[in-house]
């Protein structure tokens, strides 16, 4: 394990960024986290996350695929990919580090999405612990620690240090490089950190939410559900949820016309949308409740359905604090799941 | 001045469910915390004692929920309209999206939304309660302790500058009906107007570039209220499901202004339910002053049946060249 | 996917001189959807045209690009071209290397540059361009003329005379209007009544021309060619088939206190009356506000004077509904109202009376007989003093007149003075006046007369106050021209008031869908080439209710109103613009924009069935174009937020690509 | 590459009756004005779509101008009135975001104005020449 005093912090992003690039929360304008590439100057942001989810690094909002080029009757097809480089996010959240794993099993099974699996292969993941979790976490209802994350690197951020502890190859090479600017350190500032963050999770308000009523195989049970009109009546039909969400995966492939060829892009696209897998027929979720259903069930039924049990979410809380009319998955689970979640 | 209650409402619902007056009751409903209030629709007074509330938290605009509620509807909905939503009520009258027959209106006094936001700004993240008493209001933390926050630091910017306390629309009223404010809403827009062109564009690319095309601000703006959208609408030329790129990000936002331009009441929803807090609000403000400007006061909702100035002309109307030949702003 | 040719034409030098024609011809042959792509010198020609005839059926085309001259000069004649070798029409486009390229660029690899992007343009287009067909629709052979004053009279007369069957509706119980109120006209000074009441009996007997008077247009429905009108014939309480216009009923009526109109209120009539001797119909009509028999059920004397049986208690309002292919407006004008201008003391003295009160008291019919006398006192008056533009160019007074000039004023002002200072030469006339505007055959002559010959005092300056003192009336003024302050003691002051639509023109304008000025003035379709015609079509315009005329002027534009309704009325069929905007009623919200700027009312909505949801069906307003009365302009479209209006022939995926090919 | 000399690209938009006929009186007299200008042709200057112009500014337009006649002589009596509306308010929107005003114009020409239509187009491409390439509201898909 390894240490940094948190005055010298920029030693390390600067340390980092000399050889690759690195990503980390900071501050923006309206006070909100974002992911920013570090130079200096950028201050590692205080907040608990970011509002966009670090997906965007693995699986971009939009993603350009290839190109065709015509000439008469000839269409040439240009590969547009750049060469990858390594870079470094830095400051992910337990929750975050996980949803990973849940993208991993959609883009990296047979057939592997290669788009997907370079990003993946070259992106090194410094998690860090959440000291101040919010009243709209609730990873640990999924099984998440957010007092110890495991990415490439775990981190924890105390009082005065930073404790830096490689999981991963790719972690241990990273922490080799940064030995200059650390130091060597034990686990006992690391430990007393776990016990206190573990005692705030107990008393989240949303602690002892229970996933216990879904998952796999209860599709018949939800399906039907009568609970879905009334959750679903006021959805906007927005995207708001699926973007801010780090774990929905799908997306929408689309041409742009440049007038000089034909530009094949990927772009998020969300099970909210009316026009969200139309298909030649028309579309298959024609009202707002269903495609509100859709989405839901995928996290708690389908993705457990087809990944030995492991629920599509997180816990992150984005959702519930930037759905415009309020309604979530909590709300969601705790509608459908009956009493005891009252 | 009386203060609302949730149980007011809650009462005159009851009321007009027992009498037969309406048969669905469009208000706000209690969420996981104290503020995160979701609009929804009651059908009987057992499910208005469970879930409505009203406070300081019940910024949604209910308005644009009528063109959907109404289309099946046989019989009444009752609707609480804040002040500044009874402007969008009118507005969708104007536009004949929904059957003013089928709607019951009840106008709510409002003393301002909160935002949460600028709760938690203050008072840190991790919030357990709020508890919103008139002028102040008081905020219970997992890190710290009670802690009272004057409601006049965090009231919603919509608010902060509310334009009206007074309900052009409704067929009964719950507490007072306030006047139309001369408020500072355009501080902020005259602001960049005397910015150079240079920081203008700098302010607007940073801000834009946030955008992540979630379309939560068209899909809560009860201007936007279109069958099919331009930009969900292969055939429009226009559209897209991602901002791919600055153009793409300008495109979608200045298309979307003009054409709610005019139409626009200003109740500030998009700004409210957007997930970047991108000050969207802003350009539909430039547009209003704009138009006031150029072609009078005018105050889309006011009344319905008012012709939006968009489509409308005077003989002697401004010429596009003169826009910006009104005193050199950057001077 | 189209098969599209291309054909560039040399127009011998003037093309081909700065333009390589065969350069373009030869970069447009690998644009999508060309199959085809030549030149040539002279492609309007016979053998140019047989070209593209001949390659249309040899490489089977369905879309033609001719890069060539203008489309203003030629586009029909290529469209004809298409049409003979069976294509659509409006599969042609043309790109414009001529006007727009070889003649106003000199150097030939710029001229040949921007030809291609022109010539690329207009293939872009083409390939989404779709065949159009104009509709037809039928005409009913009938018109309308609302209105039975001198302009109303004329239209009527000249259609009735090409032999189109005429209604007039008049909301008085009698046609005539303004002009029957007049003493003598300018500039000849020929007694109104003469002129006019030989027309209403033409009018009357004309066996195709119908009169509703005492009626209002009620409600209009429909387009060009297929009006639809409601009319309500007011109760008269009297059956017209019946009365003789005897009068007896007339004489006997007890209720004498009613205010005459006709005389501007200057005397009193009866409670059944007909407004004057020559009136047309010849038809007593009972004042319901006044009728005792009527009010409280108390009297009943007319009818046991009347030996024709016409008086009818009971009659009601009748609404008439009538078909017709041409509607003329021809709702005239009022004096405005005197009341806000109280510094000429019009509601405080009886003596400042109105121009148009000025023409009854001298009218030989009039409360007067004729003679000049002061409303007051009925003693004749020594002095006059005449003040024009009262409310008339009033810029800054709007509120209570008119910024714009009346254009009648200076000429019945100068009759007046005139008239007077010849019947009675002991009397001293004097007119204030801001100009004297006399354009007009024989207009500034007869004004001068009145001032050289006659002796009238013209004062260039404005009136400042009437005040009335004692029996006199002092005018204060300016006279400008020797920059001094007058004052005159008056025994009488005529205002020359300005005049405005009548009232009833704003509700009918929004009937027929006509456009209106900011002075409630009927717009015409074309301000120098459409003079009476209104923007919706089948709608025309005649005399005042399109802005300030004289007579003269009036009847020669109601003469001109009834050729274009002639025009129209002889046409079986009405072939329309092809090039007209759409609605996708999918899309359309139904929000009313489109309606709101079209200029011709095109545009009506209904409530229809669309499907929801999962096998549900729900009904939404949504609008709908009416192709005959559409003109293609297409305000509509950008209107229209969704994009759910288009227009035909301009869409906007067509001038998207057209953007895109010039841009690449 | 070797370093070209800056040519603006100019989309103007003319209505049919008035400022297309002033087009093409201009070429009737042989006015000269740049090649750069390339005109679309519409119906009525209110047929022009924010979204056209917009579009154009996509595609790699330096400047766009719209047409039409002049206030008071439409062919359809009122459609330039809406356009002056329209397009004061975007061009106003346009200034809000920081793009520059004088890439956008609109200039009322009628069919006997051939001179001022020439006039206009010199002066409009001069202006656009001295501001550059448009760099604010350009994609850069489309520029290859």
């Amino acid at each position: 394990m390894r240490k940094i005093v948190l005055e010298k912090i920029d030693l390390l992003f600067e340390a980092i960024s000399n050889t690759m690039s690195l990503y980390l929360p900071v501050d923006q304008n309206d006070g909100k986290a974002a992911y920013t590439k570090w130079e200096e100057g950028k201050k590692w942001s205080e907040a608990l996350n970011t509002v966009k989810s670090p997906k965007d690094f693995f699986f971009p909002q939009t993603e350009d695929m290839m190109e065709f080029k015509v000439e008469g009757k000839n269409i040439e097809v240009i590969d547009t990919r750049k060469a990858s480089e390594d870079f470094v996010v830095f400051g992910v959240r337990a929750c975050d580090v996980k949803a990973f794993d849940i993208l991993d099993k959609v883009f990296l099974v047979d057939p592997c999405d290669s788009y997907y699996a370079t990003k993946r292969e070259h992106g090194i993941i410094v998690a860090v612990a959440c000291n101040k979790p919010s009243e709209t976490c609730f990873c640990s209802a999924f099984g998440i620690d957010a007092a110890d994350p495991k990415a490439d690197v775990s981190a924890w951020k105390t009082e005065n240090e930073l404790y830096l502890q490689a999981n991963t190859e790719k972690g241990e090479k990273l922490l080799k490089a940064l030995e200059n600017v650390t130091e060597e350190a034990t686990e006992e500032k690391v430990t007393e950190q776990k016990e206190q963050i573990a005692k705030i999770m107990k008393k989240l308000p949303l602690a002892d939410l229970d996933t216990s009523k879904f998952g796999g195989g209860k599709t018949d049970e939800f399906f039907n559900s009568p609970e879905w009109e009334e959750l679903s009546e006021s959805c906007l039909g927005c995207g708001t949820c699926t973007f801010v969400c780090p774990t929905c995966q799908c997306y929408d492939i689309k041409d742009f016309n440049t007038g000089n060829g034909v530009i094949r892009y990927r772009c998020w696209d969300s099970c909210m949308y009316s026009d969200f897998t139309r298909m030649a027929h028309g579309n298959n979720r024609n009202s707002q409740k269903e495609r509100f259903r859709q989405r839901f069930m995928h996290k708690l039924v389908y993705y457990p359905e087809n990944n030995e049990g492991i629920f599509g979410c997180v816990g992150c809380g984005r959702c519930v604090s930037r759905c415009p009319i309020s309604m979530n998955i909590v709300k969601v689970m705790k509608n459908l799941g009956g009493k005891e979640n009252e | 001045m009386q203060k609302i209650t949730k149980e007011m409402l809650i009462d005159k619902a009851t009321e007009l469910l027992n009498n037969g007056t309406v048969s669905l009751v469009l208000g706000w409903k209690k969420g996981e915390y104290d503020y995160d209030v979701t609009p929804g629709v009651f059908e009987s007074v057992e499910e208005l004692k469970k879930d409505f509330v009203f406070g300081d938290f019940s910024a949604a605009n209910l308005s644009k929920y009528l063109v959907k509620k109404t289309e099946k509807l046989e019989g009444k909905i009752l609707v609480f309209l804040k002040p500044c939503d009874t402007y969008s009520f009118n507005q969708l009258l104007t536009e004949h999206r929904f059957d003013r027959e089928k709607v019951y209106a009840v106008g709510v006094q409002c003393d301002g939304m909160v935002d949460i936001e600028k709760v938690k700004k203050i008072a840190g993240d991790g919030i357990l309660s709020v508890d919103c008493n008139g002028e102040d209001i008081v905020v219970k933390t997992l890190y710290n302790d009670d802690m009272t926050i004057a409601k006049a630091d965090v009231l919603a910017e919509r608010c902060a500058n509310c334009k009206s306390k007074k309900h052009v629309a409704y067929d009964e009223l719950l507490g007072e009906s306030g006047e139309v404010i001369d408020s500072n809403r355009f501080d902020e827009v005259e602001k960049l107007e005397k910015m150079t062109a240079d920081e203008r564009f700098a302010f607007w690319q940073n801000e834009l570039s946030k955008c992540i095309r979630c379309n939560a601000c068209r899909d809560a703006c009860p201007a936007c209220t279109c069958e099919k959208c331009v930009f969900n609408n292969p055939n429009s030329g226009v559209e897209n499901k991602s901002p791919a790129n600055s153009f793409e990000e300008k495109l979608f936002h200045i298309i979307r202004a003009y054409h709610v331009a005019g139409r626009c009441t200003d109740c500030g929803e998009c700004s409210r339910v957007c997930p970047q807090n991108i000050p969207l609000h802003l350009l539909n403000r430039k547009f209003i002053k704009d138009i006031n400007e150029f072609y009078g006061e005018y105050q889309a909702g006011a009344e319905v049946g008012s012709r939006a100035p968009l489509v409308d002309y005077t003989l002697n109307d401004l010429e596009p060249g003169e826009v910006f030949d009104r005193g050199d702003e950057n001077a | 996917m189209q098969r599209i040719g291309v054909f560039v034409c040399w127009c011998g030098s003037n093309i081909a001189g700065t333009v390589d024609v065969k350069a373009v011809a030869e970069a447009l042959k690998s644009e999508p959807g060309v199959v085809f792509s030549t030149e040539y010198q002279y492609m309007c020609s016979q053998a140019g045209q047989d070209l593209i005839k001949d390659a249309v059926k040899e490489h089977n085309l369905t879309g033609i690009v001719v890069c060539s001259c203008s489309p203003r000069m030629h586009e029909a004649t290529f469209r004809k071209t298409a049409a003979a070798a069976g294509l659509n029409p409006y599969m042609v486009e043309i790109a414009n290397i001529r006007e727009q390229c070889s003649w106003v660029h000199k150097e030939m690899p710029l001229g040949t540059e921007k030809a291609i992007i022109l010539g690329k343009a207009a293939v872009a287009k083409v390939n989404l361009n779709a065949p159009l067909t104009p509709g037809q629709s039928p005409v009913t052979k009938r018109a309308l003329v609302i209105g039975g004053g001198i302009a109303g009279i004329q239209t009527a007369l000249d259609i009735a005379d090409a032999g189109f069957p005429v209604d007039i509706v008049e909301k008085k119980p009698t046609i005539g209007g303004k002009m029957a109120q007049l003493d003598k006209t300018f500039p000849t000074l020929d007694c109104a009544a003469c002129i006019l009441t030989p027309k209403m009996v033409d009018a009357a007997q004309n066996e195709n021309i119908r009169i509703f008077s005492y009626s209002e247009v009620e409600a209009v429905k429909g387009f060009v060619g297929n009006f639809e009108v409601k009319i309500k014939k007011k109760a008269r309480y009297v059956d017209e088939t019946k009365c003789t216009g005897c009068g007896a009923c007339i004489e006997k009526c007890p209720q004498k206190k009613v205010p005459n109109e006709f005389n501007l209120g200057m005397d009193n009539r009866r409670a059944i009356y007909i407004p004057f001797a020559q009136a047309v119909p010849k038809v007593a009509t009972i004042d319901a506000d006044y009728c005792n028999m009527l009010k409280n059920g108390k009297c009943g004397v007319c009818t046991k004077f009347c030996a024709a049986g016409a008086i009818d208690y009971k009659q009601k309002d009748e609404i008439i509904e009538e078909k017709y292919g041409a509607i003329v407006v021809a709702t005239g004008f009022e004096p405005i109202s005197m009341e806000k201008f109280d510094e000429f003391a019009y509601s405080q003295s009886k003596d400042v009376i109105t121009s148009l009160e000025f023409e009854r008291l001298t009218n030989a019919a009039g409360p007067t007989a004729g003679k000049l006398l002061r409303p007051s006192d009925g003693k004749h008056p020594h002095k006059i003093v005449f003040v024009q533009c009262v409310g008339s160019r009033c810029a800054s007074c709007a509120e209570k007149g008119k910024e714009y000039c009346s254009k009648i004023c200076c000429m019945y002002t100068a009759k007046h003075a005139m008239l007077t200072r010849d019947k009675y030469p002991d009397t001293d006339v004097t007119v204030f006046y801001i100009d004297v505007r006399t354009p007009g055959k024989n207009f500034d002559e007869f004004q001068r007369r009145a001032v050289e010959e006659y002796g009238v005092n013209y004062v260039k300056g404005m009136v400042g106050k009437v005040t009335p003192e004692g029996d006199k009336l002092i005018v204060r003024g300016s006279d400008l021209i020797a920059n001094k302050q007058i004052k005159i003691d008056a025994d009488l002051v005529v205002l020359a008031a300005a005049i405005e639509p009548d009232k009833t023109a704003r509700p009918l304008a929004t009937m027929l869908t006509a456009s209106m000025d900011t002075n409630d003035f009927f717009t015409e379709a074309h301000p120098k080439l459409r003079p009476v015609e209104s923007p919706t079509a089948g709608v025309f315009l005649s005399g005042t209710c399109q802005g300030p005329k004289d007579i003269p002027e009036t009847v020669s534009q109601a003469g001109a109103a009834a050729s274009k309704v002639i025009g129209l009325l002889q046409k079986d069929m009405l072939l329309g613009n092809p090039c007209v905007a759409s609605s996708n009623q999918l899309m359309c919200n139904g929000c009313s924009s489109c309606e709101r700027v079209c200029p011709y009312g095109a545009i009506s909505y209904e409530d229809k069935e669309f499907p929801g949801p999962n096998r549900t069906v729900k009904v939404r307003r949504v609008a709908t174009v009416n192709p005959a009365v559409c003109q293609g302009c297409g305000a509509c479209t950008v209107a229209c937020p969704s994009g759910a209006m288009d227009l035909n022939g301009f869409m906007n995926s067509q001038i998207m690509a057209e953007v895109d090919a010039i841009c690449k | 590459m070797q370093m070209k000399e800056y040519k603006p690209l100019i989309v103007a938009f003319c209505c049919n009756w008035c400022s297309y006929a002033g087009a093409d009186l201009a070429g009737n007299n042989r006015l000269n004005y740049p090649a750069e200008v390339k005109i679309i042709r519409v119906p009525c200057s209110c047929r022009v779509n924010p979204m056209f112009i917009l579009r154009a500014f996509q595609r790699g337009a330096d400047g766009v101008i719209i047409c039409g006649c002049h206030p008071g002589d439409c062919h359809y009596t009122s459609g330039n009135y809406f356009t002056r509306r329209r397009m004061a308010a975007l061009f106003s929107m346009l200034d809000f975001l920081g793009i520059e005003k004088e890439r956008t114009r609109v200039e009322w020409v009628s069919a006997a104005e051939g001179a001022k239509f020439a006039a206009t187009m010199n002066d409009f491409v001069e202006k656009v020449v001295s501001l550059g390439e448009n760099k604010r509201l350009e994609d850069l898909r489309c520029k290859r």
